[in-house]
Formats: structure tokens, C-alpha cells, sequence
């Protein structure tokens, strides 16, 4: 397996911690995995994105062009980044965020409500982990407890009180497909 | 207590450097090091150690002058441009013989460049940026573990010799986050007498210098310094070498390269076409030794550097006429790309050098000139 | 009538001749220095930063420990070692092409950042070591090999710094003053004012400077008195001594 | 008698004067013009020791250390 | 007018740099290098030019940046541990594509040494101080008159490739003074449409910068740059070639070195040894080639440096296993003596390599480690 | 009634987005000093110095010739153009890194020269560029990536840099104000100062700088409309507005 | 009729809201919730056009030269 | 040929103009030469040195370790340098400065009263003249009227007024011995 995965959105969606959240995940698999964020200046326009490698080989370089699985939280991202998708590639949308219509028919459109699945239990800023969620189970990537484990494992001191309600979230997009 | 993070290569090189004993950190902010600079922002104080953000990269230099020479574990990081302003600095560490980290993630240069990663530093960091006969052993780590590692391993090379050492990776290296195992190192501290500061209690002063006007002296220093390179030619090479008993080509490359030249050798041995590599751990002192061997019996090399050509000069010493070498290079923060390096070794082993090789940056039987 | 020693050679001092020029104030005021530093018990304890100038050679013929870095960024070594080793009682001793000309950012961020050492500015308005060319701190009007025609501030060639004024609206600094060594008097001033330094670094109230007007009788192309009248004249005139600031208070 | 007394360390002298324009008693002076140290330099000599106060100005002003003073006691160092 | 005067070394190269229409001088003492940065005190405001003692080395680079950005030709001038300081400036030289002149006055080092005569500073020089993938041409004149010479024409191919240029000498060549024919320079001076400031009168913008933050873009102004290092490589090498026709051992050496080589091979010839000479005009480019060449006859070189052995990696790059190389080399600001360089050249041509050589420095059949 | 433009988009400002955060200070800057070029008639002669830092993306949308030199050689590389063409209306812009940290040789000397250039000093109390991270003008108090629970003084962080008061006892410095972009009424006063700047360069007075007290929302962590009572609030108390030095004297 | 009239650039505006600070007369605002430019910000909208005074103290605000302002005549540019 | 000079002295002797008025007479012989001074803060003390060749071949190094023609001006030279001169070489000594004779029975002295025939015609600064004067005689390096046209030509403006008393002191140099 070689799953190479790009995370975008705005810098408050989470998109940096979805990706990392993912990479821990694969590294408590025992698979080989790296996360290789946006950086510097291309942060300031408000926008993130990172790259996350999860295979049971060696990664060489953590830089991804062409992501097998591309997810795309609002429509900045949507418009910039749809035709980086690799041919035959998953193409993962928040719904929430933006209705257009991916226009590529090699790739495999897959639309979550991630925002309006978050706000339900929680806020709009738990989105990443609904779409997160929906990519497990659709993509079977890794298994949901193993991910689960990770998001406790990983999780900061400081939004501890948030972890449960984070989980329910995750649950819930790991449900909607 | 070794537990599997995962952590990004500035923050595992800030950890590491903390768990080797760094005492004190002086640096000033540059893409893409700067969480390298934060990380000890963050952590160096809670420790009761020093962080200073310097005025500048020549301050943080001359910080890690005064305090190596008090006897502290100093380091500093910074980036292609910020590394330039240091090698007055560097040069001086050597003078005065003075131990010291320095950490370089290299960024798309010359000039202000960009913030992509490169390794077009090579040059200045193992040929002498700064003035005068010096060398330093040069970490060129590959992974995140390497990183962190090679940091520890850095701190204790430096004081043995009572040289400076540097690190030296490029922007993916900083920036990705790979799973790391942070060891219980077991740093190797030298007491050191030679420092100046603190109670005398009746010893001769210390003097730390590197100026003496008296004719022949400055001469001999360098003899010694040159007993010391020598020393370290000997002791503290590092080199990997993979399938280079059997191999038709062999990769030369090293830090971020050298991941996707193995990548690439995988896939090349998939096809059944023999490839090697040749890794380059240290990149001063070289591995010529090792790849002279390799040369008895390889007859093809294919050297791939983020850079115009820079190691390559260092492979042609070692292999010299024994062998073909090609080239594969990206300047400016270009990343070569597994295809690319493929298409040269599908050109040499399988086309046997008939047909063009189209990529650009791509040399085939590769001369200086 | 009995008689008793009331000024002799420090023990700081080697039994060896300086290597200084006959009439250079770096002899007085590394006098003043190792006076100090044995008076107050903070010999043994001390570092001696050497700048790059003439008195980089202070290592030849002083008994402590010397610490010399690169040209001007004195005050940057000397902030690693004395944050490292806190317990050390740190001497700054810069020339003024050291300090004001290329070390003028770490001068001023050192002073800035309060760090506890005492930076002793000898200011001789000229480059000694190299053989005579414009300071900074150069007079206008005043030759060098650099400005063959005297140094002509209208012409772009800068305004001579002054630089305890300079420096006194940064926050770190907690002594700054300004003596000369032309005369005697000047001398006991100087000695006092570089006490009151010392006092401020033991005490750890910050960052302290004494400037010193001095004179450098060779590249001036002057004989020792003269040289001693052109500081006493011409010097204070432009740079005024005095205190500038004790205890962090402007004065 | 005079209330002080200097000593002149010949070889470490340089001979710049300093100290003489600091003396206010004429105690010193430098040797006649061809007498030389080990350094080549005219060195410095005591020509009236018997005004000499001790008052120490002439040691103020040596960039060279080479004069010790010696002052009539109950005054202390200075 | 052109009448043979004696001239210091620092003099001559001030005189030719006005000569060859320098418009603008920024400087900073340093031994042994004065003496070039008073005569530009002297004699540049009186021809209504720009001369400015800097603050320090990296604001004189930088001045050198702004002024040549604006059309001049500007110059600075150094010794060791100044042009470390220039290192970045230089880097963004190149990376901003402005012609300048940067002088090395070499002196003893690493750190600050001492004011020797000293070539340790080729490293720096020819593989790159500065971050990033970069070259310049650098001149190593031998005499006072060369390196009255080389100022001029450095000027204009600094022009010519908008690329800065580098004169290396040494503390000897600084600071001797030999007759010198200063010759009626008709220096070549292109328009420059690209410099910024002026009355713009409709024109689009200039820019002089050397960042770009878009995808690509440093990637391709470094493809641009080398294509003119390549140009570089094609035109500009210079090297001078004495009795290596029939030469059972080939001297290779550069500016004082040189000087000495060429009497040793005097006396070596008066002695019935066949001893040639090969030297390096350009250090960079350096003539590869011609070397490569000379060791298809020749099967003996010695390399004499002051320094423990820095341009000898070049020479081997060019001769490569062809012919053996020995070395000679005195670092820190020692000067090598005829004899000794005698001893090896008999030690190889009339001993057959039996004895031993005495002399430190010395290195019989070198091989890189 | 009829009407007429008073305010309008200034044609030395492209047709497009500019690359700064929303709300970021810069661009109120950018705007008073293109509309000073263009109302002074200075814009065909002018060459804008880019400094490493936020604004080195000017040249992406002005129309004037730029030049972008080393970070913090700003002053020194603005001083090379000036002096070889002194018919050139010289912009040197820089930051507070860039100027105050790094550049702190270049700015003093090149204002101890009188160059005869304007710099534009945009103090964001921050490294913007790169992240956020403490400048030598953050507050105390004040968190950076750097310094993340509040820069602290006493712990040897450094005492903000007051620049206008460091600079004002040199020689060379000619015009010398601070202001602040925080409301309408300080960008009027911002662009009233900024033409006494340029016409302090165009009557060839010396050196003149107006330091500009401005919003960087993005790395404060604030929204615009707080970064802006901030501004406000506790910049101006620690960096008071006002005129510093007028045609040589200070004021 | 209003004294003043503005224009926004509604594709440069990056919806800073600094020139509704600026402005006292409750004129400008900034688009609902939901809408935005090509660069995907919430922009300038005028909300009370019979307000204005043609002050332009939002233009002297706007970071992005988004503003255009008019005045009744008379009072020359600003 | 191939003269291989030093010439040391204080500062205020002349040292420097002694050698480079060789050099220049060489260069105007039409042979090669080198002028080489101690230089930096080798000169602080007060004392200068320099070194002159004067050859019919190229010159290689202008560094003299060992001089076949050493003149010292002083006292402090004479104990400095008395045992630098090669064997075999010249020691010319100013015996107005110094009457130390010379210990070394492989040179040959030669004690020239250089200050005292200055001081007859100009002043105690001319001495350098003087001792050149002898030196040509002695030697023969050069012709005494290719020095004495040297000696013109690059006389400086601003020491125009001297030259006259500064030929008179040559020539009583020259015809001393
Ligand atoms: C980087 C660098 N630049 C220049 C020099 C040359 N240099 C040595 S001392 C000196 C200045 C001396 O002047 P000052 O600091 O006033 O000291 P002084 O000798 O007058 O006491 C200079 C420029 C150097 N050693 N290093
Ligand atoms: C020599 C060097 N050091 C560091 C950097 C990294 N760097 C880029 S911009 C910058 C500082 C930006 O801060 P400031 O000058 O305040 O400008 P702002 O972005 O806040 O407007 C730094 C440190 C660099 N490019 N070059
Ligand atoms: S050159 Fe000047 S400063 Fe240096 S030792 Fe001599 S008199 Fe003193
Ligand atoms: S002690 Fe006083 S009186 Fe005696 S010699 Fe010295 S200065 Fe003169
Ligand atoms: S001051 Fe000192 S060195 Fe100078 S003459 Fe007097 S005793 Fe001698
Ligand atoms: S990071 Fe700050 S200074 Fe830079 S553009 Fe954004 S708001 Fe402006
Ligand atoms: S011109 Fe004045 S009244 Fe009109 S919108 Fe702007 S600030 Fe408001
Ligand atoms: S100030 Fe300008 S950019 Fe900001 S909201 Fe108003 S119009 Fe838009
Ligand atoms: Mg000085
Ligand atoms: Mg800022």
C-alpha cells in the first residue's frame, strides 16, 4: 500500500492536525509515514495544505503533486487544487463549503457535510475530523480504532475537554457514508 | 524513554540538541528553520538553559564564539543566506578551536532564492565558505531519525575535536514530520580546562584566540588543525552503502535525494536492472574511499543532487577515470523526480546510451569543466 | 617617617613591556582596569574580552583570562559567555571602530537586552591598529589615511558618533559615562566612573559603558603631549564626559 | 624630607612624558637625549626626588605601569 | 600615457580599477589590503567618483549592490576575514544578475590569523563562500603588472555576463611594488537598461531582485545562470603554460606561488631536470582542459600552495589517474621556499622517489581523503 | 450638483490583489507613498528599496522601479544608489527586523552620513514575514513564536527599541517623526510626515525617516479591528507619535 | 442628494473592515455572511449611500486602495 | 645578477624611500625589480624594514629571508638583524647610530657615518641618501647616475625644495669611500 494524501482548506479547518492526526495514525500501524505541511509565506493568504504519505514501504520524498487522495475543505481549495488529483484518485469535498460539481471524470468524488456534521455535535471547526471520518471508511486507509487510539493518543492538553466531543464527531463522518 | 513520535525534522533536531546538553541556543528567524528557533524558544528556558533571539545571524554566531568558549554546548541554525553571514564566524570557531553545532536547512538560493528545499550548500559547507584552511564534519542526515541522531552524535564529535560541526539538511527535512524514536542518549561530555570564565583558583589564565602576530605561529597552529582533519578523515566518516555488490549503476546521493534514489532503486530493481546506492552520511569527511571500491567493479554512476553539480566533483575524485558518472541535478528548489532519474538509468543500462535523455539537468558521461 | 605604597604596578600586569605605542591611553586605562579588577576582589573571576584593534593584544601581558572574537561582535561573545556562566565578571573592552562602526548592532542590542557586563569603549577617534583611518568617531576636520583631507561631514563622510548618547535611550542599560584620560584628574575620573560600571555588573542591575577619550599619539601623527592636548581640547569639546545614566535613570 | 618617593621601572618605561605633565613639582624628567633602555626609549628619571609628594599623579598617568609611589604613611593607598 | 612605474601592488589595482572607469569604491580597513582602500580616499573624490568608508564589510558589499543595481561600476576590496562577511552580498550578486568587483587580499588564517601572505582562501574563492549555486570569475595575477591588468578586464566581464568578478591576490602582491606599465585601458562599457533610477520616461519598471516566492521561478533564473557560467567556462579561462612541451614533472601554481615555481623551474632546467610550469591565470574557470592535456606527456605534477592544499582537487580533477601528484603546501602564512620545493623535484626525477622528503608539507603521491 | 474624485486607487498601484493579509498596515503605507510620488511628481524618478520582509512584495504590484538588497542592508544598498545617482528619489522601506534588528549598523550609519534618502519604517512589533516571531519593537508582554508567554524583559528578551529615539542625536539625520496608521486622522498625519520626509530628500537636506506604528493582524493573532486598537492603544503608549527632528534640530 | 459618493473595488477589498471604522456615518459594511469576491473575502458594500459625506476617511484606511471616493465639487481633492 | 637588500631603521629614517629609490633605480636600469615593506603592525614600534631585489632575471618571491646586501640604520636594527645576512653578504652599518662592531667574520662590514655627512649638508633625515650613496659605491649595483636620475624623477612635490641638499648628501655619501 502507498496512500498519498493531500489535506486543504483554510488555516482555522484544522487541515494541519487532520493531516498529522492521519500520519500518527499509520505510524501506530506500524506503516511508514510522512506529513509534509505548506510553509513559510504560502501560510499567509490564510490558506493550508499538507501532504501525508501513509505506505508500508519507505517514503522517499513526502512531497506530493499528485495525491491519490486529495481533500478539499472549502472551494478555495475546491478550484485550486481539483486538477492536482491523480488520475483514478479520490476527491474528497466538504460539502458544507461548496456545491460545485467536480468536473474530472478520472477522478472519484466523494461529498461529506463535514461542517454541518461537526456543528451538529460540536462547532464547524471539528469538520476535519467528520471528513476524516468519511476517508477512513470509504478509503479503508487505516482501521477506525486505530485512528481513534491516535486522536487520544495525540491529543493536546489544552483541547482535552474537546477530545470526546471530537471522537463523537469522527464517529458520526466515519457513519455518514 | 524511547517511545515512536512523530515529529518535524527542526523540532527533533531542537529536542535532540536539548537531550545531548545543548546548554545554550542563539538564533535569529529564517524559512524554513524557524520552528527549529521556536522549538527552543519554547523549551530551552523551561529547562533553566539559555535561548537568546539574536540581532542577527552574526550575533548568534559570535553568541555561540563566547559561550563554547566559557565551556558551554552551543548551537546555532539558520538558513542559506543567514549561513553566509556566519562563515566569518565559522572560520573563527576553527581558529580558536572552539566546538559548536551549527544547523543549516538549506532553502533555493543564491541570493534571497525561495524556501523550497536544496542542497546547493554543499560547496560552502564541506569546501570552506569562510576564510582560510578549515574543514568541519558535515551531517547530512536522511530522515527525521537521522536528524536527531546525527544531532547527539554532532555535539560529542565537536568537543572531541574542539571543532565546530554542521548539520546540514534542506527545507523537507525541517519541515516534514516522520516517526521518530528519541533515544535516551547518552551524551559524551569532556571536561574542558581550556574555557575561560568562572573561578581561577590560582590555574594560568585561559586565552582564547585566534590572532598571534609572531611570525610562524599562526603556521603552526595549522599544523595541528591539519593533524585534527586528519584525525577526522579517519574517525568520523560515515557512508551507506545498498545492493553495491552486484550493481550495473549506482546512485550517489544524499540527505532528501538519497530517499528518492532508493525509491528509485527499488523500482529499477523491480525491472530487474542492477542498481546501488551510495550514501554520503557524512558528506565531509567524504566516503571516496568507499566509492573507489565500488568503482572496481561498477562501471556506471549516477550522481543526483539538488544543485547544478556540486557532490559530483567529490565522486569524480573518487572514482576518477575507473568509471562513467552521469548527472542528474535541480537547482533553485526543484525536487527531482523518481521518473526522471529512472529515465536516465533505463538510458545507460537498458537503451545502452542510444537515444536522448530529454530531463532537463540530466548529464550523461558527465566532465569538469 | 615610615612610607607606604600608594601606587604600583597591578599584579595583573606581566613583567614584560606592553605592546602598545609610548604615550597610548590602552595602557592607562588597562591600568585602571586591573586596578579595579584587583581592588574589588574580581580578578580571578573575570574575562577579558579583547576586541579586534590594538588592544587585542591585552593577552601578551594580562594575567586573566581573555576571550577575543571577531571584529565587533565583542559584545555578542561576550553576552554567550556571560549568560552561561553568570557567576564570571565580564569586561567588554571595545576600540571605536569596533564597537561603533561594525559592531554598532550588537553594541546597541546587547545594551538593549540589559545584559550584565561592562563594556569599557576606548574612543581614540581613529583606527589604530590598521594603521590610521577614519573612525567613526573621527572629528570633523581631523585626517586620516581614509580622508586625507581631514574627515568632511558635509561631503558624506558621516558625522562623528557620539555614543553614549546613542545608546542612552535603550532600556538595558543601567550605567553609561563618558571620561577622558588627557590629564590626571581625567584618569582618577575615569577610574572612579569605571568603578561605578563594575559596581552595576556585580550588583546585576545591567548593562554598563564607560566610554574613554584617548589618545593615539602614532596615527594621529602626534607627539604624546600633543596628543594629550588634542584629547583635552578637541575630544571633549565634541564628546562631552560626564554621566549619562546610573542605575537604569537617565542622569 | 620628602613626603614621597617614586620608583622608576627603566625598562618598561617608554618615555611618552605622560607622567611628567602630570607631576606639579618637577620631581621628573626624561634622560638626557642618547641614553636609552633595553625597549631604545628614553626612559624616565627623578631628577628632584626632594620635592616628591607622593601624590601618585605621575603613576595616574603611565600607560606603561612603570612607576611605583611611595607616600609618607597615616595617608593610606589612594 | 603609458610609462612603467613603480607601484604597490594595492596601488596598481586602485590606479587600473579608475582607469577602467570605476564609478564607485566601498571599502573597510583591513591588513593587508589598506593601502588599496587610502588610495581610493585619495584619488576618487577628486575625479568627482564615489568613495565611501563603510561601516563595516557587509554594508560596503550591499553599497556595492545598490550602486551597481543603479548602472556603476562599483568595487570593494577585503581581506580573509571581511570577504567571509561579503558572502551573502556576494550570493545576492549573483542572484540579482549586478556586475561588481570584489578584491581578496589574502591573509593567514582561519580566524584571524594573522597578515601573511596566504591562499587559503581558493575554497571560498572558486567553489562557493556564498549560499546557492553559483560561480565567478577569478583572477590570480602573479605580478603587479597582471594584476593591474586583470582589474580592467574584470570590469568589463563583469559587465559582460552581469556577474560579479573576483581578484585574488595575497598579501605579497598587496603589498610589493614592482614596475608597471599602466596602459591607455580602453575598458568596454555596455549600456545598461535593466539598472533602476534615472528618469524613468515611460519606460516599465526595473527590478533588481533575486527572490521569487512563485513555483519555478528560481528554478529557472538558475538554469539561466548556469548557462552563462557555461559561457564563462567556454570564453574566459586563462592560463599560462612555460617549457611543458618535453617536462618530465609539471609545477602547477597561481599567483606568489607561481613567482617561486617559475625560479625553482629555472634552477630545476639549470640542473638538466625538465621541469614545466602550469599556471592558472583564472582560478576559476580553471583550465581543466589544458591540464588534462599536459598529462598525456607528462606523467609528474607537483602542486605548490600556500595552504594545506586547496586547488589541488582541481588539478586532480583534471589529471585524474594519468600522471602522479605530488604536493607542497605551507598554510597559516608561511611562504614555501625554493629549496624545498627543489628537494621534491629531486626526490621524484632524480632520486626515483627513493628517501624520504623532509620538508613539512610535502605530500608524495596524493591521493584525496 | 456635479462631484469630484478625492480619493482614488493611485496609478503606481497595478490592477490586482496585493499580496498582504487583510488589514495589514502595509498596504495603508503603500498607499500614502505612492500617492506622495505621484501628487510630488516623483514617481518616473524614484527607486523603491524593498526590504526582506512582508513588503519585499511590492515590486508584485507598484509601478516604480524596485530594488530588494540582503535583509537589513536596506540603508546601505539605498546609499550606493543615491550617491551614484543623486537625481533619484530613494524609498528605502523596511521593517522593524529588518531595520531594528539585523540592519541596526546600516540604519545608524547611514543616517549618521545624511544620506539623502527617505526611509520608510513600518513598525509591526513582529517579524511578519516569517511567521511571527519577537522583533527588537515587540512589547513587553507581548507573544511571539519566539518569546511565547510574552516577551519578558527582566528574563533578557531585550527592552523594546524606541527608534526614533536612538536615532536622534546622529549627526546626519535631518527629518526624523514617528506616527501611527491606527485611524483615518494618523494616516492623514502619516501622509503629512511623509512629505515633509520627501521634501526634506528633495531640498537635499540628509538623511529623514518616519516610522509608521501598524497592524499585522495575522501574526498578532488578532483580528483587523483589534490589531488596530492595539495600535492604538498600547503601541502608541510605549512608541509615542510626534515629530522627533525637523531640518536637522530636534524638535 | 448625498454630498459624497464612493466605489468599491469589490474584487481587490479583502473585507478588513478597517474603513468601516473609519467611516462615522454608518455608510459602509461589510457583505452578508456567505458572500465573496474572487479572492474569496467577504467585501465592501455601501449600505447607506444617502449618508455619505464624500470624507473619505475610509479611503485614507483601506490597506488595498479598494475605495474611490467623490465629493460635491467645490472642495478640490482631498 | 641578483641583489637580494634589506634596509632597516626607525620609522623617521627613511627606510622605506631608501629602498623603494633602489627599486625605482633598477626599474629605470632596465632591470627587474621588487620592493617589498614590513608592513601592518609590524611598523608600530617604530621601526620599518624593507626589502629590495635588483636582478637581470624575473623575480620570484620579493620576500628576502637572507640578504647579500643588509644596511641598518640604527642600533636596534643592528642587534635585530646582524644575523640575517647571508654569508658572504654586505652589513652596512650607520656608525653614526651605532659603533657595535660586527660579530660575524662571514659578512663584510662596511660603518658609514650616514647621519653625521647628512647633518653636514641638510639634516640628520637625510641620512638614507648618505648611506645610499655609499652603498652604489661600494656595490656597484647601479650606476651612480641612474640613482641620481631616479632620484629626480620620483622626487614628490612636496619635497622638491630638498632634493638639491638631498643629490649633495648622495654624492658625499657616494664619495665618502
Ligand atoms: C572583519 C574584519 N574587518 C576588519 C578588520 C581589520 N581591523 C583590525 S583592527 C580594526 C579597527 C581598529 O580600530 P579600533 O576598533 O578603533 O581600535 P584601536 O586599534 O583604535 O584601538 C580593523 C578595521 C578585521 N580584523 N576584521
Ligand atoms: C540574512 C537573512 N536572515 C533572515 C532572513 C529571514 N527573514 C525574512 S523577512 C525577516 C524579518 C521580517 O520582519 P520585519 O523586518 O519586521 O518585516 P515585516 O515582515 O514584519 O514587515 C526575516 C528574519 C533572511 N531572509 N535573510
Ligand atoms: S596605534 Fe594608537 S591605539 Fe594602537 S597602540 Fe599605538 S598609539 Fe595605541
Ligand atoms: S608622586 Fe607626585 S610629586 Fe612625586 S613624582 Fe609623582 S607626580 Fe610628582
Ligand atoms: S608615563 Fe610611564 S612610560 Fe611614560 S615617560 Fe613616564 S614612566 Fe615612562
Ligand atoms: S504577515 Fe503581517 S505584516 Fe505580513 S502581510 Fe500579513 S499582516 Fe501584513
Ligand atoms: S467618504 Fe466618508 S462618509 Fe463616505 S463612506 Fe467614506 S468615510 Fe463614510
Ligand atoms: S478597508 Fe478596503 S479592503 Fe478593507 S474592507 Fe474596506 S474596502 Fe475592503
Ligand atoms: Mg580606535
Ligand atoms: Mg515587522
Amino acid at each position: 500500500m502507498n496512500h498519498r494524501c493531500m489535506f486543504a482548506g483554510f488555516g482555522g479547518q484544522g487541515i494541519l492536525s487532520m493531516g498529522s492526526l492521519l500520519a500518527s495514525s499509520g505510524m501506530m500501524a506500524g506503516l511508514h509515514t510522512t506529513f509534509y505541511p505548506a510553509y513559510g509565506i504560502a501560510m499567509r493568504g490564510g490558506n493550508a495544505n499538507c501532504t501525508v504519505i501513509v505506505s508500508d514501504d519507505e517514503v522517499a520524498s513526502p512531497v506530493v503533486s499528485h495525491p491519490d487522495l486529495m481533500v478539499v475543505m472549502n472551494e478555495t481549495s475546491f478550484d485550486f487544487f481539483q486538477s492536482w488529483t491523480a488520475p483514478g484518485g479520490w476527491m474528497f469535498v466538504n460539502s458544507s463549503m461548496t456545491e460545485k460539481p467536480v468536473e474530472r471524470n478520472d477522478v472519484r468524488p466523494v461529498y461529506v457535510q463535514a461542517t454541518r456534521i461537526a456543528t451538529e455535535v460540536g462547532d464547524s471547526r471539528m469538520a476535519n475530523m467528520a471528513m476524516l471520518g468519511a476517508v477512513i471508511k470509504v478509503t479503508g486507509i487505516l482501521p477506525f480504532d486505530t485512528v481513534l487510539t491516535a486522536m487520544v493518543k495525540t491529543c493536546p492538553a489544552k483541547i482535552l475537554h474537546l477530545l470526546e466531543k471530537n471522537k463523537q464527531v469522527f464517529a458520526n463522518g466515519y457513519a455518514a457514508l | 524513554m524511547s517511545e515512536r513520535v512523530l515529529l518535524r525534522g527542526n523540532d527533533a533536531i531542537g529536542e535532540a540538541a536539548i537531550r545531548a546538553g545543548c546548554d545554550c541556543y542563539f538564533g535569529y528567524p529564517i524559512t524554513p528553520q524557524n520552528e527549529l528557533t521556536a522549538y527552543m524558544a519554547r523549551h530551552m528556558p523551561e529547562l533553566g538553559r539559555i535561548f537568546i533571539q539574536a540581532e542577527s545571524e552574526i550575533a548568534a554566531i559570535n553568541m555561540v564564539y563566547g559561550a563554547s568558549a566559557a565551556g558551554a554546548r552551543a548551537m546555532t541554525s539558520s538558513s542559506g543566506p543567514g549561513i553566509s553571514l556566519k562563515q566569518e564566524g565559522i572560520s573563527f570557531l576553527v581558529g580558536a578551536e572552539l566546538p559548536a553545532l551549527i544547523v543549516n536547512i538549506c532553502r533555493g538560493g543564491p541570493g534571497l532564492g525561495n524556501i523550497a528545499p536544496s542542497q546547493a550548500d554543499y560547496f560552502q559547507a564541506c569546501k570552506g565558505g569562510g576564510h582560510g584552511d578549515y574543514r568541519m564534519v558535515v551531517y547530512a542526515p536522511a530522515t527525521v531519525q537521522e536528524a536527531a541522531d546525527l544531532t547527539v552524535k554532532a555535539f560529542d564529535v565537536a568537543d572531541r575535536y574542539r571543532n565546530p560541526v554542521l548539520l546540514l539538511g534542506d527545507a523537507i527535512l525541517g519541515q516534514m514530520m516522520e516517526p521518530v524514536e528519541i533515544r535516551p542518549y547518552a551524551p559524551n561530555r569532556p571536561e574542558k580546562p581550556w574555557a575561560v570564565g568562572g573561578k581561577r583558583q590560582g590555574r594560568a589564565p585561559n586565552l582564547i584566540n585566534s590572532l598571534s602576530l609572531e611570525e610562524g605561529v599562526v603556521e603552526e597552529w595549522n599544523w595541528k588543525f591539519k593533524a585534527k582533519f586528519d584525525a577526522m578523515r579517519r574517525e568520523e566518516g560515515m557512508v551507506e552503502k545498498v545492493n553495491t555488490e552486484d550493481a550495473d549503476l549506482i546512485l550517489v546521493a544524499y540527505g532528501t535525494t538519497s530517499r528518492i534514489c532508493r525509491a528509485v532503486m527499488k523500482r529499477a530493481r523491480a525491472q530487474g536492472l542492477k542498481v546501488g546506492l551510495v550514501r554520503p552520511v557524512t558528506v565531509w569527511p567524504f566516503p571516496y574511499a568507499v566509492l573507489r571500491e565500488t568503482a572496481r567493479k561498477t562501471r556506471e554512476f549516477l550522481v543526483v543532487e539538488m544543485s547544478l553539480g556540486q557532490m559530483i566533483e567529490d565522486v569524480k575524485l573518487s572514482v576518477l577515470d575507473h568509471a562513467a558518472i552521469h548527472f542528474h541535478g535541480r537547482p533553485g528548489g526543484g525536487i527531482p523526480t523518481e521518473g526522471d532519474i529512472l529515465e536516465i538509468i533505463e538510458h545507460v543500462l537498458v537503451r545502452r546510451r542510444t537515444g536522448t535523455v530529454t530531463t532537463r539537468g540530466s548529464v550523461i558521461d558527465w566532465t569538469i569543466s | 617617617m615610615e612610607m607606604k605604597i600608594v601606587a604600583e604596578r597591578t599584579k595583573l600586569w606581566a613583567d614584560k613591556p606592553s605592546p602598545y605605542c609610548p604615550g597610548c591611553g590602552h595602557g592607562i586605562v588597562h591600568r585602571i582596569v586591573c586596578e579595579l579588577l584587583e581592588e574589588m576582589g574580581l580578578a580571578d573571576n573575570c574575562v577579558f574580552m579583547a576586541p579586534v584593534g590594538c588592544s587585542i593584544l591585552a593577552y601578551t601581558f594580562l594575567n586573566v583570562d581573555v576571550c577575543q572574537p571577531a571584529h565587533g561582535r565583542t559584545p555578542a561573545a561576550a553576552t554567550g559567555i556571560k549568560r552561561y556562566r553568570p557567576d564570571t565578571f565580564v569586561v567588554s573592552y571595545q576600540g571605536d571602530g569596533d564597537l561603533a562602526a561594525i559592531g554598532t548592532a550588537e553594541i546597541v542590542h546587547a545594551a538593549s537586552r540589559g545584559e550584565n557586563i561592562t563594556t569599557v569603549f576606548v574612543n581614540n577617534a581613529i583606527y589604530g591598529m590598521t594603521g590610521g583611518q577614519m573612525a567613526p568617531t573621527t572629528l570633523p576636520g581631523q585626517k586620516a589615511t581614509t580622508c586625507p583631507d581631514g574627515r568632511d561631514v558635509k561631503a558624506g563622510m558621516g558625522y562623528p558618533i557620539r555614543v553614549c548618547e546613542l545608546l542612552r535611550s535603550l532600556g538595558g542599560v543601567a550605567y553609561l559615562a563618558r571620561t577622558t584620560v588627557h590629564d590626571a584628574a581625567g584618569a582618577i575620573q575615569t577610574k572612579r566612573a569605571m568603578r561605578k560600571a563594575f559596581e552595576t555588573q556585580v550588583r546585576g542591575e545591567g548593562f554598563s559603558l564607560v566610554e574613554v577619550l584617548s589618545p593615539c599619539p602614532v596615527n594621529w601623527g602626534m607627539g604624546s603631549l600633543e596628543a594629550l592636548r588634542f584629547v583635552g581640547e578637541n575630544m571633549t569639546a565634541y564628546y562631552p564626559p560626564g554621566e549619562f545614566k546610573v542605575s537604569g535613570a537617565e542622569v | 624630607m620628602a613626603k614621597g618617593k617614586i620608583v622608576v621601572d627603566i625598562d618598561k618605561c617608554k618615555g611618552c612624558e605622560l607622567c611628567i605633565t602630570a607631576c606639579r613639582h618637577g620631581v621628573i624628567a626624561l634622560a638626557p637625549a642618547g641614553r636609552a633602555n633595553v625597549q631604545g626609549y628614553r626612559y624616565l628619571e627623578v631628577i628632584h626626588p626632594e620635592r616628591c609628594t607622593g601624590c601618585a599623579m605621575c603613576a595616574q598617568m603611565c600607560p606603561d605601569a612603570a612607576i611605583t609611589v611611595w607616600r609618607e604613611s597615616g595617608k593610606g593607598k589612594a
